[in-house]
């Protein structure tokens, strides 16, 4: 793992706030596109004990292992949380669950046996609740974990989130760190659909070291790669968050986040390649320094593009205004000259 | 080693020369990164990124498929995991494309410390523009790979150039760039100039007369849309890379290139922190920057105190030079005109000196270079350099020149010393004196070619000299001798002009004849010594600035391969000695000598005479 | 005076302007002095030399009969008997052609030292391009000619202009020029670029892309007949001398000419000198130079400690600034980020000093600025400073820094003196101590950020508090009084911000009320004080930095025929009160107090708020 | 006089050596036109007092002052000089003489009237002496003087040389510091003819402060200005003599020598204006950086044309290959721009 002394002495670093054990990281509600329709969704990030990877090193961009509690949480702590979450849903009639845990929902020594239960109990009495889905490393996709999550919810249905990031075995671990292989992100997928769980991958684009070009590329390339294991892929571009080594090699000014144009054409040529596949993505942090961005004049129209295309999955969608702005042309020079630009990649320069 | 890459011209770190290839390119070079793979336009293509290609170059046949592609003659930059200069070396050591991989033919790599170097022609300096604006790092980055890369390779710094910063990338030795930064900065709306960038909306007319700017008003040029504007603001910005580059080029052919950086790295701290770093650093520059010159030393910046001219002639005097054994020394101001010896003052000084000259060490305070005896008044750069005529030393120059008395009279005892001096010389001398706990006669107040100065010059040595025993007057042997030393080391003196070797000729021309051979003569424009055949075989014993070649008899010059030793101490402009199985001779280094050891290409040496032995 | 010149912007003694003629001159401009005459085509002409036309241009009458033949909006150069600037004044008064004659209309005179200076619109430095390489008689002559002519007309210096000298030459005030020496140049095969003359037949590429020198192959060139190739050489050198111009009137639009000078003089010795000597001089720059800039000063030369804003910090902090009355005095060093207390290591010392901090009054030690009170971290040009980083301070640094703290201790006493410091720092209060004969605390080794030196500074201060009874906060007050006094000069903080004035606004956007009333603003980006025009009600019986104006209301802005007197102490930047019979206010100068007494034309002052009184 | 008095502290710096008293400055034989023809001549720089003129500041572009001897020499040392002088000539079988004592030989405090007796009645007699040429300021030549001559040297030829510089008494005084105006010119002229002796004019290329065009203008309009007056004129091409005012300008880079196509250009233009007048110029020290030069490769060329000429007085002389010299447009141009360089004259200047 070349990345990982690095990333734990970034981590070493960081000062981490104390903060409530009872109450979730976050929780906020929005709209995912279900089988086609868009739904309501219910996104709860539990506080835990973190991603064991995390924990140990873990992914060059990943800053959520801040949102960590410093000590676990109890059984009861985390029934508060849930209790707190759901009721941010109490106005809505039908919707999805989204859970995540800053790790992995599946690791017990995460989220232990009881408390898992009890959340996915808890959901599946909520008949409001039409599915579930919570984001797991693949590790914890075993026969067991995934036969008790299904016995739990019954009918209700569930769906993994796996943080595959890429299809590259080269990029997820020399860049990424992430610790696992795209093998195992097969073995996991094909576990669920045993179970008639489906198989949500999430993918990176633009992760530190690779060139725009090459990160357009490898965005095309995974999807062809995992089309047959997952149902629906949503791709997150890369962004500076705190306490990472992206933020370390950002501030040296040797990494900058991917242009909003190149995940319109990410999508624009996956999505007719693929036309079965759900292929989302949410620019967060969009048209800001530490964002994925293009010129900061037209980010917003583009951001707000993509949001459309994720819930319609109309590549037509992706056609606005903004892609006439004077800056389309610098991406097109930065996609080219990106590649041969030997470790020093192309960053945004003020004028000195 | 290499047969694709070529050094034909140096000024001290800088070269002129040239990439061998299916079309040659003449070094330092901008190329068009974006034709990379069109072997038309540029006999250069990328075996490729690790991380793009995945695992499947790591085979060498992929790359022998490549080669046979493309010839011998195109260069193939071999499969690269590229990371920033910053990413710890532990983890670029244990990332995947670490693997052994060769081809026949021209290559490039890229070069990341501590990886191992791969023989190439070419030497892609990692993450190189991603440290503009860090001086220390780009620094050690640049060192690092040019210490552990054979001398006679080229080196690529991606993603950096700059019209302003061009001149000092390749003062420091980079031979390849590209124009990524020019084009990227066109589609930004910058506007480059080598003095700096401008923001096209903040600028209210073009200050250029390239070709892309006389088509167009600046007006005009804000109006346009993007890609129009793009495309000239990237001519134009190429344009003034091109130009930066001919000049910097023309620098170099001139044995200039130094005082033009000098001014140039003004236009960005990180530039001038660069010159900096780079002087304070004992060896890098030193090692190959060139004993003579043909022009002027211009001394026109703070940092000139600390070129590696100033600093070697400074350090020879202290550790080559022998004074005279004389017991009354006497310290001069330096004049405008050079030698000294023929300045208005100089001339007054001597002759009020008269029949008592011969009492007196004469020593020259001066800035930037220190001190100057006056046997070495002639010698390189004490008779070549220029400066701003202020009248005002800074503390800086007040520092060194007090420093190189001191370290001098450290060394060098004498009974008596009077300074003949006013002003900041007299500052000097004050110094000296308190640090080292001794007494300066001084003889003037104020103007030092006053009637009353010169007179009380001449009482003070004349009543010194009464004291003493008339010494033997000045002489053209220790004259020679000090050149001599100062030139090939302490003891070369002795050897070169011994007491029964016979002085020929007149000042400054002075020639050395034993047993009526010639041995050396005196070199009035760079004040060193020549060598005769016999001069050479003479001094070889000596081991300094010797060089050993195989079992052939050399003529006009010797090249880089033919070379078995060289003396680490030899740099361009040396008088160098070559001593063979066949052969003795003498010739002129163009090249360090490390450089000539390492070298598989080049003249390292023109020879003046030759000798079968 | 003249209604045919105008200044519409400067830097420093810089400036962009017009000659309002026929066809308007935008200056600095370089004339082609081959038309004078053709009025169609440059609108100047020359009333001849005495030398040539002898005696019948002494009447009145020939002028009148020029000045009927063309318009009075073209410039008529007044009949002139030139002489070198060598010539004794006595040899030139006594001369023929010593007489009085004037026109109507535009005009131009030659000027000469000592001579009677007649009404024009342009002053011709006599014999200034023989001045060449004299940096010293240059100085004195534009300094003596600058000095006679009113601001507001143009200085023409004839027959010097080169690429590499513009810059210089308009940076000391000139604003005409001619192509003389470029045309001179070309027909002696003398190819110029901004970096110096280059002879033709020495190069071998052309290291331009200008037009001509596209249009040819420098072989080509070299073989041409000598007409043609005067023809392309003399077009590239007017390209070269064009762009230049073009380039240097950039930078005085963004203010940035001082940085560019600095490095362009490294061409020439006597350009390098002149900066040198222009700096010594404590007023000729100093008087037009800006107090605050949009853009950041860089101190990137030596000479950069001389430039007129550091020393004219160091002077107000010495002369205008009063401490507040806090006994303990703790130094502390730099850092790259500005306001310094917004940096990582001075955040980690604020956070160490915690309750203690109100015992200490905090100074910091700074090159190129000497020293900084904490008060005036954000007054131009404390916050707005960029150097190049090495972590060394040169002999002049240490020399000036410790300077600024010796002159600081001897005039403001405490009980005891802290230094939270390291290297140079230490080294600069060292020198400092000895040289006052006093005790400094040190309370760190190396690095000033480590926890253990942290700690010790926290021990130190608590101790010595300990000791002492607790003082009042560091003041909201005091700030707002240090930074008034140091912009109006002393005891205009005690007027602007009394006891009872009330700051109302968070850190640094400062807003000082008195009864209720606004009196002025803090501006974050300049650290200085915007007044209300009650604050300049307040503050004009201070009697600094007021401009007296006759009976009428302005707005928008006051032209300099409209100022009856203004405090000589204004410089461009300054707040400057308004004073007159039937109003008050408060504006920002755009000229020097002298200029705006002296002037006919331009805006002098931009306002920001009139009351009517 | 606005420069004599720098011009004398000028004087007053320079150091003369010490030198006999009875052997002449100099001698030398050479051509002259005389009526058409060539003729040799013998040229006599006797060592006198000096210029009276010349000694208490004198001229700018004067260095001959140098050449006096620092005792008056006596009548015997006069002689001895003749004497000397004549010896020179032994060859010749017709000659014309030239007397030059680097001041006025009418000047009785210079050369006494015994002196000058013995000297032309030594030249009357000697019957191979066909001319004598006497060199003078105009305020010598009286009535009296003139007489005095015309009855010692019976029929030889007798011409008067005046050193007139310019016809312009402006830069007389201001440039040349001459200290006489063009009336004593005329004045001594008319005496002259009057007294059946022949007046000949020294004109002047390019005094100190004047420009390269002002410079030709001025010889043109002189020439016209005194071919009433002088049968035969000479123009002199100022060069920088050693302890001058012009050898002080000249080392500040204030003063150039004229270029040779200027005395080129008035020759032509007047020679073709007055066919009738004899206009010659020995240019002195061309081709050297102290006298008139152009580039230094085409000089000697020039020069030779211009010697030519002067005997020949047939301005085809004056065509030479070396006008296709590339200077030749450098020349045209700084005759233009000189006139607009407001006392920052063009000169020479190295490359830096």
């Amino acid at each position: 793992m070349p990345l990982n002394q690095i990333i734990s002495e970034i981590r070493n670093r960081q000062r981490i706030k104390p903060s409530a054990p009872d109450v979730p990281t976050a929780v906020w509600t929005g709209y995912d596109n279900h089988k086609g329709k868009r739904i309501d969704t219910l996104t709860i990030i539990f506080k835990t004990s973190g991603c064991w990877w995390g924990n140990q090193g873990g992914c060059s961009m990943c800053g959520y292992v801040y949102d960590s509690s410093q000590n676990p949480p109890s059984y009861e702590d985390l029934k508060s949380q849930l209790q707190k979450a759901m009721e941010k849903a109490s106005s809505l009639e039908e919707f999805m669950v989204k859970i995540y845990t800053s790790g992995s929902f599946l690791d017990e020594n995460e989220v232990s046996t009881d408390v898992l239960k009890y959340i996915l109990q808890a959901l599946n009495q909520d008949k409001r609740v039409l599915k579930v889905v919570a984001e797991t490393r693949p590790e914890f996709v075993t026969d067991d974990t995934i036969v008790k999550c299904r016995n739990m919810l019954k009918d209700t249905e569930f769906e993994i989130a796996i943080g595959l990031e890429t299809s590259s075995d080269i990029i997820r671990r020399d860049s990424i760190n992430k610790g696992f292989k795209f093998s195992d992100f097969i073995k996991a997928a094909q576990i669920a659909e045993e179970n008639d769980v489906t198989t949500k991958a999430y993918l990176l684009l633009k992760p530190p070291f690779i060139t725009e070009g090459t990160a357009i590329d490898d965005m095309e390339q995974s999807i062809d790669d995992i089309v047959p294991y997952a149902n629906n892929i949503s791709i997150n571009l890369c962004n500076v968050q705190k306490g990472t080594f992206v933020e370390w090699m950002w501030q040296k000014g040797q990494y900058r986040p991917p242009w909003l144009y190149s995940i319109v054409d990410v999508l624009k040529k996956s999505k007719q390649k693929h036309p079965e596949t759900i292929i989302t993505s949410d620019p967060v942090g969009a048209g800001s320094k530490r964002g994925p961005h293009n010129c900061y004049k037209c980010d917003q129209d583009i951001a707000n593009a993509v949001r459309r295309f994720s819930i319609t999955q109309n590549i037509n969608d992706l056609d606005f205004k903004g892609q006439t702005c004077g800056c389309f042309q610098l991406w097109k020079k930065v996609v080219k000259l990106d590649e041969y630009t030997y470790g020093a990649f192309i960053v945004d320069r003020m004028m000195q | 080693m290499t047969k694709h890459f070529e050094v034909e011209q140096r000024d001290g770190k800088a070269r002129l020369g040239k990439l061998i290839l299916s079309r040659n390119l003449k070094t330092p070079c901008i190329i068009n990164i974006e034709d990379i793979g069109d072997t038309e336009k540029l006999p250069i293509i990328d075996a490729g990124s690790v991380w793009k290609q995945g695992k499947h170059i790591f085979e060498n046949q992929y790359l022998n498929q490549l080669r046979q592609k493309v010839s011998e003659n195109n260069l193939i930059i071999l499969p690269h995991q590229n990371y920033p200069y910053n990413v710890p070396d532990k983890a670029v050591s244990n990332a995947t494309g670490n693997y052994d991989i060769e081809t026949s033919g021209a290559t490039g790599s890229v070069f990341h410390p501590g990886k191992k170097v791969k023989n190439s022609d070419l030497y892609i300096m990692e993450g190189g523009g991603g440290l503009e604006n860090n001086a220390r790092q780009f620094f050690n980055a640049l060192k690092g790979l040019k210490e552990e890369i054979p001398h006679d390779t080229a080196v690529y710094v991606p993603n950096i150039a700059l019209p302003e910063n061009l001149a000092m990338l390749i003062y420091l030795g980079a031979d390849v760039f590209d124009y990524t930064r020019a084009t990227i900065s066109a589609y930004n709306d910058i506007y480059l100039t080598s003095s700096g960038k401008f923001y096209l909306y903040n600028i209210t007319e073009l200050p250029c007369r390239c070709d892309a700017c006389t088509s167009v008003t600046v007006d005009d040029l804000k109006l346009m849309d993007a890609e129009n504007r793009g495309i000239i603001l990237e001519e134009h910005n190429k344009n003034m890379l091109d130009s930066e580059l001919s000049l910097v080029r023309e620098k170099i052919r001139k044995g200039y290139l130094r005082e033009y950086v000098e001014g140039q790295c003004r236009t960005q701290p990180w530039l001038t922190a660069l010159l900096r770093i780079a002087d304070f650093d004992q060896c890098y520059l030193e090692e190959q920057f060139p004993t003579t010159r043909t022009v002027q030393l211009t001394a026109n910046t703070s940092e000139s105190l600390n070129r590696p001219e100033i600093t070697r002639f400074a350090e020879r005097v202290q550790n080559r030079y022998t004074p005279p054994k004389k017991d009354i020394l006497l310290l001069l101001p330096c004049s405008a005109r050079k030698p000294y010896s023929t300045s208005n003052s100089h001339q007054k000084f001597i002759d009020t000196l008269g029949q008592y000259r011969k009492y007196v060490h004469e020593l020259v305070l001066t800035s930037p270079l220190g001190i100057v005896p006056r046997e070495l008044e002639l010698t390189y750069p004490a008779a070549h350099y220029d400066i701003a005529v202020t009248g005002h030393w800074d503390a800086d120059e007040v520092e060194w020149v007090t420093d190189c008395l001191v370290n001098y009279l450290s060394k060098n005892k004498y009974s008596c010393v009077v300074a003949h001096v006013e002003g900041a010389y007299q500052k000097v001398c004050d110094l000296a004196a308190r640090k080292l706990g001794i007494d300066i006669v001084y003889t003037c107040e104020s103007d030092v070619t006053s009637k009353e100065s010169l007179e009380v010059l001449k009482d003070t040595i004349k009543n010194l000299a009464y004291e003493r025993t008339q010494p033997k007057p000045m002489s053209k042997h220790n004259l020679m001798r000090a050149i001599a030393d100062y030139q090939f080391g302490k003891g070369a003196g002795n050897i070169l002009v011994p007491d029964d070797a016979v002085i020929k000729a007149p000042y400054p021309k002075h020639q050395v004849y034993l047993n009526k051979e010639q041995i050396a003569t005196l070199v009035p424009h760079h004040g060193t010594l020549s060598l005769t055949a016999r001069g050479a075989e003479l001094l070889i014993p000596h081991d300094n600035y010797v060089v050993k070649i195989g079992s052939f008899v050399p003529k006009g010059s010797i090249l880089a391969p033919g070379i078995q030793e060289a003396d680490v101490s030899i740099r361009p402009g040396d008088e160098v000695l070559i001593s063979g199985e066949n052969a003795i001779g003498v010739g002129r280094a163009l090249m360090s000598g490390r450089e000539m050891e390492k070298s598989t290409r080049g003249i390292a040496i023109t020879l003046r005479h030759v000798k079968k032995t």
